[in-house]
C-alpha cells in the first residue's frame, strides 16, 4: 500500500522518513488485521455453517447429516465441509444414511430486490418440500411474511415439480396464482397483499427446478449409493 | 392539484406573463376558483358514496375534517393567521379520499391526511410552496405504511351499504383493521374477486369492458371508478377556464400513445390503449392532481414536458413496475421534476447572449 | 479569552461530555448521516452499528494519540485512513464472529465505518493534539453520543415501524406496523423530525431567555 | 430480465434502489452540494467520472487479493488504492484538460471520502459481479446520485423562495425533501419483474 499513497513522495522534504513512518503504520495495522483474522476465522466458519445447516434442515426437516455437491453441466461433484460455501446442492440424509432430500438456492426478483431461497427436494415424490429465506429486502410485514406465514408454507408441503419421464424438463413448471386460486399441485396460492414477492419466490423455484432437476435426474443415482457405500465403508 | 391557483404573487405574475391567449379579463379570486374546484368534486364524490355507500361518505368527510382540523392547528401553533379559508386544504382532503380505498379505517385516513397536509404542505411554509401534491404525500405515505389496507378492494354496489359500514371502516386506531372476509361472504356472494381492473389486468390477463370502466362499475378507490363523471366535471372546469386542459391532454395523450406502441407489439401481454386511460387513477390524476400550479412547471414548453413524464412513467410501472398502479407516484417524480423542467426550458430573454461553454 | 488552539486540552468533565449533547456528531453537526440511516431500522442494529463505530473511535483515537509525535504531518491523512481501516476490518471479523445474523442486517455498513467523517474528523481535530487519556476520553464520549442518536432513530422506527422493541412485542398482536418507518424514506422522516423538534426546543428556549432579559430588563 | 443481467444492474442502482435514496450512500455530498443545480449536475458529473474509475480498480484489486488469499486486506486496499487513483486521475486532468479540472476539478477531493465510493465497491464485491456487471452498476449508481442531487438541487431552488417556518429550515428541511424523494421512488419498486 505504501507506494501507491507515495506518488509524490520523493518531492517532499525527508521523503524516507515519510515512508519509513507510512511502513511502520502499514506493518502495525497489517499485524493486527491478521491477528484478528486467524482469531476468528474458525469461529466464522464455524457460524457460516451453522447458519446452512440450520437452513438445509429446515427444508429437509427429516435429514440429519448433509454433504455437498458441485452440480455442473460436467458433473457432479462432493465437495469436503470446507468448500462448502461452493457447493449448490446439499444432499440430506437420515440416519440410516437414506438419502431423504436435497436443498437447492435459488433466486428472484422480488418487491425492492432479489430474494434468495433454499428450497428442500424430495427426489423419491418428486416434490419441492420446504423453503426458507436466505436473503431478502422485503417490505417487513408483508413481503417478507414467505418465510413465516403458515398457509404460504403450507404450499411446500409437497409441491409438484415432476419431470418427464426421459428426465429432460419439469413437465408442469411452477407457477404462483393469486391467493385463493389454487387449483393444480405445481401453483403456489400467494399471501394476498404480498403477491409480489409470492411470484417472486415461485420464479425462483420454477427457474431453479427447471435447470437443476434435469442435470439432478442423471445423477440420482450416484447421489443415493454414494453417501451409503461410504457409511458402509466406515463400518 | 387545483388548490395552487393561489399561488405566492411571484409565481402568480409569472403565470400571467407566460398565458399567450387571453383567458379572462379579470382573474378571478382565490376563493372563487377554489369553491367551482370542489363543486366539480362534488359529483364525484356523490356517485362514490352511491357505489360504495356510507363507508364512502365516512371517509370523504373523515378526511376533509382532518385537513382542514390539521391546518388550522398547526396555523394556531405556529402563530399564523389561520388559512383554512381559501377552501385549498379542502380540496385536498377530498381529494385524498378520493384516492383511498372505500374500506381503508378511518383512522388510517386521518394520518394520511395529518402526514399530508403537515409534510407535504405545511412544513414547507404552506400554500404557494408546496413541492409535491400535498393529498398525494398523504397518500403515498399511507401506501408505504399500511400497504395491505390500501390494497383491499371491496365490491361496487353492495347490498346494503346505505345502511351499514364496511367492517375495517371503523378500526379502532393504530390496531389492525378487521377482516372483512365474513363480510364478503354476505354481500358478494358471487365470488367477488377483489381486484381492480388494473390488478385483473396485470396479474390474470383479463381485460375490463370500456363501458363498465367509463361508467365506474368496477372496484378502485373512492372516486377513480368512473371515467367519464371525471372527465365532463373536468370539462366543465377547463371550460369554466378554472383548470389548466394542456396538462391533462398531454398526460392522457402520452399514457394512449406509450401504451398502444406496446399493445401493437403483444396485444395478448399489454392492454389497449383505451383501457390504459380509462382505468385507474389516471383520469382523476391527470383531471384534478397533476394540475397543482404549485408543484408544475411554469413555462409553456415544460408544462407539455411534464405531461409527457407522467403519462410515460404511469405506463411503465403499470406495464413494468411491481405496482399496479403508477399514477401517484409519477405525479409526485414528476413533482419533483418541475423545479428542474421549467429551469431547463425557461425562454430566453430576447437580446440576450447564451453563456459560453465553460464560463460560470 | 483566546487560547492556543494547540495547547492540549485539560481533561474533564467537558472533554467527555460535549459530544453527548452540544457537539452531537448526528444531531449538530450532521456527520456520519450514512450509517445513521440505513441501519436503524431496528434498535438492536442501531445499538450494534452505534457501539461497533465507538469501538473504532476509541482503539483509533488512542492509536493516533500514542503515535502524534511519530507521524510527520504531511502523511497524518494517510496513516489515519490506514489505522482507522484496520480497527474497522478488525471489527468486520468480529461481528461476523459474534453473530451472523446481526452481520448481515448491517451488511457492508461495517466496512462504511471507515468513511465515516465522525472518526476521520475526531482523529485529525482531537486525538492528535490531545493526551492518549484525553483522546480515550473524548472519543468514548462522540462515540456514546453517536450511539446515542442511532438509537433515538432507531427505537422510534422499530416501535412505530414493527411495533417490537428489541425484538420484544409491545403492543399484542393487532396492532397495525407502520411499515413506512423502516423503509428508506422512514429514516429520513425521522431524521428530520428530531432535527425539527430539537430546532423547535432550541428556538423555544431561546425566545424565553429573550424575554426573561426583557423582564429583568423592565424591573 | 434477469436479475443478473446489465440492464436490471443499472436499474436497481439508478432508479429502483438508488443509491442515494434507499441506500443513503453519499448523504454528505447530497446535502452539502444540492444547492444550486448547476453545481449539483457538475458534481454528479463527476461522480460518475470517479464511481468507473474507482469500481475498475476495486475490481482489478479484488482479483488480485483473492488470487493470493488476501480478502482480509480488501478493505484497507480499496480505500488506499482508491483514493490514489483519484489523485493520479486529478492530476492528470489538471495537465492535459484544464477546461475539465475546472468543472469537475474541485469536486474530486471531495468524493473521495464520500462512502457511495467505496459503498460501490464494497457492494460489488459482496454481489460477485462480473467486470461488465461492475461497469453497469458504477454508472446506474453514478447516474442515480446523479438524478437524486439535481431534483434535490431543483427542489431547494425553489424553496429558496419559498416562506419556509424558520423551525423547518436547513438540514432538517434537506431531510424533509429527501424523504418525499424517496417516498416518490418507492414507485419503481419490483420493475422489470
Amino acid at each position: 500500500m505504501t507506494e501507491e499513497l507515495n506518488p509524490s513522495a520523493p518531492t517532499l522534504p525527508k521523503s524516507r522518513n515519510l515512508i519509513i513512518t507510512l511502513a511502520g503504520i502499514a506493518m502495525i495495522s497489517g499485524l493486527l488485521v491478521v491477528l484478528t483474522f486467524q482469531l476468528t476465522l474458525p469461529r466464522i466458519t464455524q457460524n457460516r455453517q451453522d447458519a446452512l445447516e440450520r437452513a438445509v434442515f429446515t427444508v429437509l426437516p427429516f435429514a440429519e447429516t448433509r454433504t455437498n455437491y458441485l452440480l455442473t453441466e460436467a458433473g457432479l461433484e462432493e465437495l469436503p465441509d470446507a468448500d462448502f460455501a461452493k457447493a449448490n446442492v446439499f444432499a440430506g440424509y437420515d440416519q440410516t444414511g437414506t438419502l431423504t432430500g436435497l436443498a437447492m438456492e435459488a433466486s428472484a426478483r422480488g418487491y425492492q430486490d432479489v430474494v434468495k431461497i433454499l428450497y428442500g427436494y424430495a427426489p423419491d415424490t418428486e416434490c419441492v418440500v420446504g423453503i426458507t429465506v436466505l436473503e431478502s429486502r422485503e417490505t417487513p410485514g408483508l413481503g417478507d411474511k414467505v418465510d413465516s406465514d403458515p398457509d404460504f408454507l403450507d404450499n411446500f408441503a409437497c409441491l409438484d415439480a415432476k419431470l418427464t419421464p426421459d428426465g429432460s424438463t419439469v413437465i408442469n413448471a411452477i407457477e404462483t396464482v393469486k391467493h385463493g386460486k389454487k387449483t393444480n399441485e405445481w401453483q403456489i396460492d400467494a399471501i394476498s397483499g404480498a403477491t409480489i414477492t409470492s411470484t417472486a419466490v415461485g420464479n425462483a423455484l420454477s427457474e431453479s427446478t427447471q435447470t437443476m432437476l434435469p442435470l439432478l435426474a442423471k445423477h440420482r443415482n450416484s447421489l443415493k449409493t454414494h453417501k451409503e457405500s461410504e457409511l458402509s465403508s466406515k463400518e | 392539484m387545483t388548490e395552487s391557483r393561489v399561488q405566492s404573487k411571484g409565481a402568480v405574475e409569472a403565470r400571467a406573463m407566460l398565458h399567450t391567449s387571453p383567458h379572462l379579463r379579470i382573474a378571478p379570486s382565490v376563493d372563487i376558483i377554489m369553491r367551482n374546484v370542489v363543486w366539480a368534486m362534488l359529483p364525484i364524490c356523490a356517485f362514490s358514496v352511491f357505489q360504495f355507500g356510507i363507508s364512502s361518505l365516512a371517509l370523504i368527510v373523515t378526511c376533509t375534517l382532518a385537513c382542514i382540523g390539521t391546518e388550522h392547528l398547526i396555523c394556531r401553533l405556529s402563530d399564523k393567521p389561520s388559512t383554512t379559508r381559501d377552501w385549498s386544504v379542502a380540496i385536498t382532503g377530498i381529494l385524498l379520499a378520493l384516492t383511498l380505498p372505500p374500506s381503508f379505517p378511518l383512522w388510517m385516513a386521518v394520518v394520511a391526511s395529518v402526514v399530508g397536509v403537515a409534510i407535504g404542505k405545511l412544513f414547507f411554509g404552506g400554500l404557494g410552496h408546496n413541492v409535491m401534491n400535498p393529498a398525494l404525500v398523504g397518500r403515498a405515505f399511507a401506501q408505504a405504511a399500511f400497504t395491505g389496507p390500501l390494497t383491499t378492494w371491496t365490491p361496487y354496489l353492495a347490498e346494503g351499504r346505505f345502511t351499514e359500514f364496511i367492517p375495517s371502516t371503523l378500526t379502532l386506531p393504530f390496531l389492525r383493521p378487521n377482516s372483512i372476509t365474513e363480510w364478503l361472504a354476505h354481500t358478494a356472494p358471487d365470488a367477488f374477486t377483489g381486484a381492480t381492473p388494473l390488478a385483473l389486468m396485470k396479474f390474470e390477463q383479463v381485460s375490463t369492458n370500456g363501458i363498465q370502466l367509463l361508467i365506474g362499475t368496477t372496484a378502485g378507490s373512492a372516486g377513480e371508478t368512473s371515467a367519464g363523471l371525471i372527465l365532463i366535471c373536468g370539462i366543465y372546469l377547463m371550460i369554466r377556464k378554472m383548470a389548466d386542459w394542456r396538462i391533462p391532454f398531454w398526460i392522457l395523450l402520452t399514457a394512449f400513445v406509450t401504451s398502444g406502441v406496446f399493445y401493437k407489439i403483444d396485444p395478448n401481454l399489454y392492454p389497449d390503449p383505451l383501457f390504459t386511460l380509462c382505468s385507474g387513477g389516471l383520469m382523476l390524476g391527470a383531471v384534478f392532481m397533476a394540475t397543482d400550479m404549485v408543484a408544475s412547471p411554469v413555462t409553456p414548453l415544460g408544462v407539455v414536458l411534464y405531461g409527457i413524464l407522467i403519462g410515460f412513467i404511469t405506463v411503465i410501472i403499470r406495464l413494468f413496475g411491481g405496482l399496479t398502479e403508477g399514477v401517484m407516484y409519477a405525479i409526485l417524480l414528476a413533482n419533483a421534476c418541475s423545479p428542474l423542467i421549467s429551469a431547463v426550458t425557461q425562454p430566453r430573454i430576447y437580446g440576450a447572449v447564451k453563456p459560453k461553454k465553460g464560463q460560470p | 479569552m483566546i487560547k492556543d488552539p494547540r495547547a492540549p486540552e485539560p481533561l474533564g468533565w467537558k472533554t467527555f461530555s460535549q459530544g453527548i449533547w452540544k457537539e452531537n456528531p448526528v444531531f449538530v453537526m450532521l456527520l456520519g448521516l450514512c450509517p445513521v440511516l440505513a441501519v436503524t431500522n431496528t434498535a438492536m442494529n442501531a445499538l450494534a452499528m452505534g457501539l461497533a463505530t465507538t469501538f473504532v473511535l476509541v482503539c483509533s483515537g488512542v492509536l493516533v494519540s500514542l503515535l502524534r509525535k511519530v507521524i510527520p504531518k504531511q502523511v497524518r491523512i494517510a496513516s489515519y485512513i490506514i489505522i482507522i481501516a484496520t480497527f474497522v476490518t478488525i471489527t468486520d471479523y468480529a461481528i461476523q464472529a459474534i453473530s451472523l445474523d446481526l452481520y448481515k442486517a448491517l451488511g457492508a455498513f461495517v466496512q462504511l465505518i471507515v468513511v465515516n467523517c465522525i472518526i476521520l474528523g475526531r482523529a485529525e481535530a482531537y486525538a492528535s493534539k490531545n493526551t492518549v487519556v484525553n483522546a480515550l476520553v473524548n472519543a468514548l464520549g462522540m462515540g456514546v453520543g453517536f450511539t446515542f442518536a442511532l438509537l433515538c432513530l432507531g427505537v422510534v422506527r422499530e416501535v412505530l415501524g414493527s411495533g417490537t422493541l428489541f425484538e420484544v412485542t409491545l403492543f399484542g398482536p393487532s396492532f397495525q406496523p407502520w411499515a413506512v418507518f423502516v423503509l428508506p424514506p422512514g429514516g429520513f422522516f425521522v431524521l428530520a423530525m428530531w432535527l425539527f423538534l430539537f430546532s423547535y426546543v432550541r428556538k423555544r428556549r431561546a425566545r424565553i431567555q429573550e424575554l426573561k432579559k426583557e423582564v429583568s430588563h423592565a424591573a | 430480465m434477469q436479475p443478473d443481467s446489465l440492464t436490471f444492474i443499472f436499474l436497481n442502482a439508478f432508479i429502483i434502489n438508488n443509491f442515494v435514496l434507499a441506500m443513503f450512500l453519499g448523504l454528505c455530498p447530497f446535502l452539502g452540494v444540492s444547492g444550486k443545480i448547476k453545481t449539483a449536475w457538475n458534481m454528479g458529473l463527476a461522480v460518475v467520472f470517479v464511481m468507473l474509475v474507482s469500481s475498475t480498480c476495486a475490481y482489478g484489486i479484488n482479483y488480485l487479493l483473492v488470487r493470493f488469499n488476501l480478502e482480509f486486506l480488501r478493505l484497507i486496499c480499496y480505500i488506499a488504492v482508491i483514493a490514489s487513483a483519484v489523485q493520479l486521475v486529478e492530476m492528470v486532468i489538471k495537465k492535459f484538460s484544464p477546461a475539465l479540472f475546472r468543472t469537475l476539478g474541485i469536486f474530486l477531493p471531495l468524493i473521495t471520502t464520500n462512502c457511495a465510493i467505496l459503498g460501490l465497491a464494497l457492494f460489488q464485491t459482496n454481489r460477485d459481479y462480473n467486470f461488465a456487471q461492475c461497469l453497469a452498476f458504477s454508472l446506474g449508481a453514478g447516474f442515480g446520485f446523479t438524478l437524486a442531487l439535481v431534483l434535490m438541487a431543483g427542489l431547494r431552488e425553489k424553496l429558496e423562495l419559498a416562506e419556509v417556518p424558520d423551525v423547518s429550515t436547513g438540514a432538517a428541511l434537506s431531510l424533509m425533501l429527501a424523504g418525499l424523494l424517496s417516498l416518490a421512488f418507492m414507485g419503481f419498486a419490483g420493475l422489470g419483474g
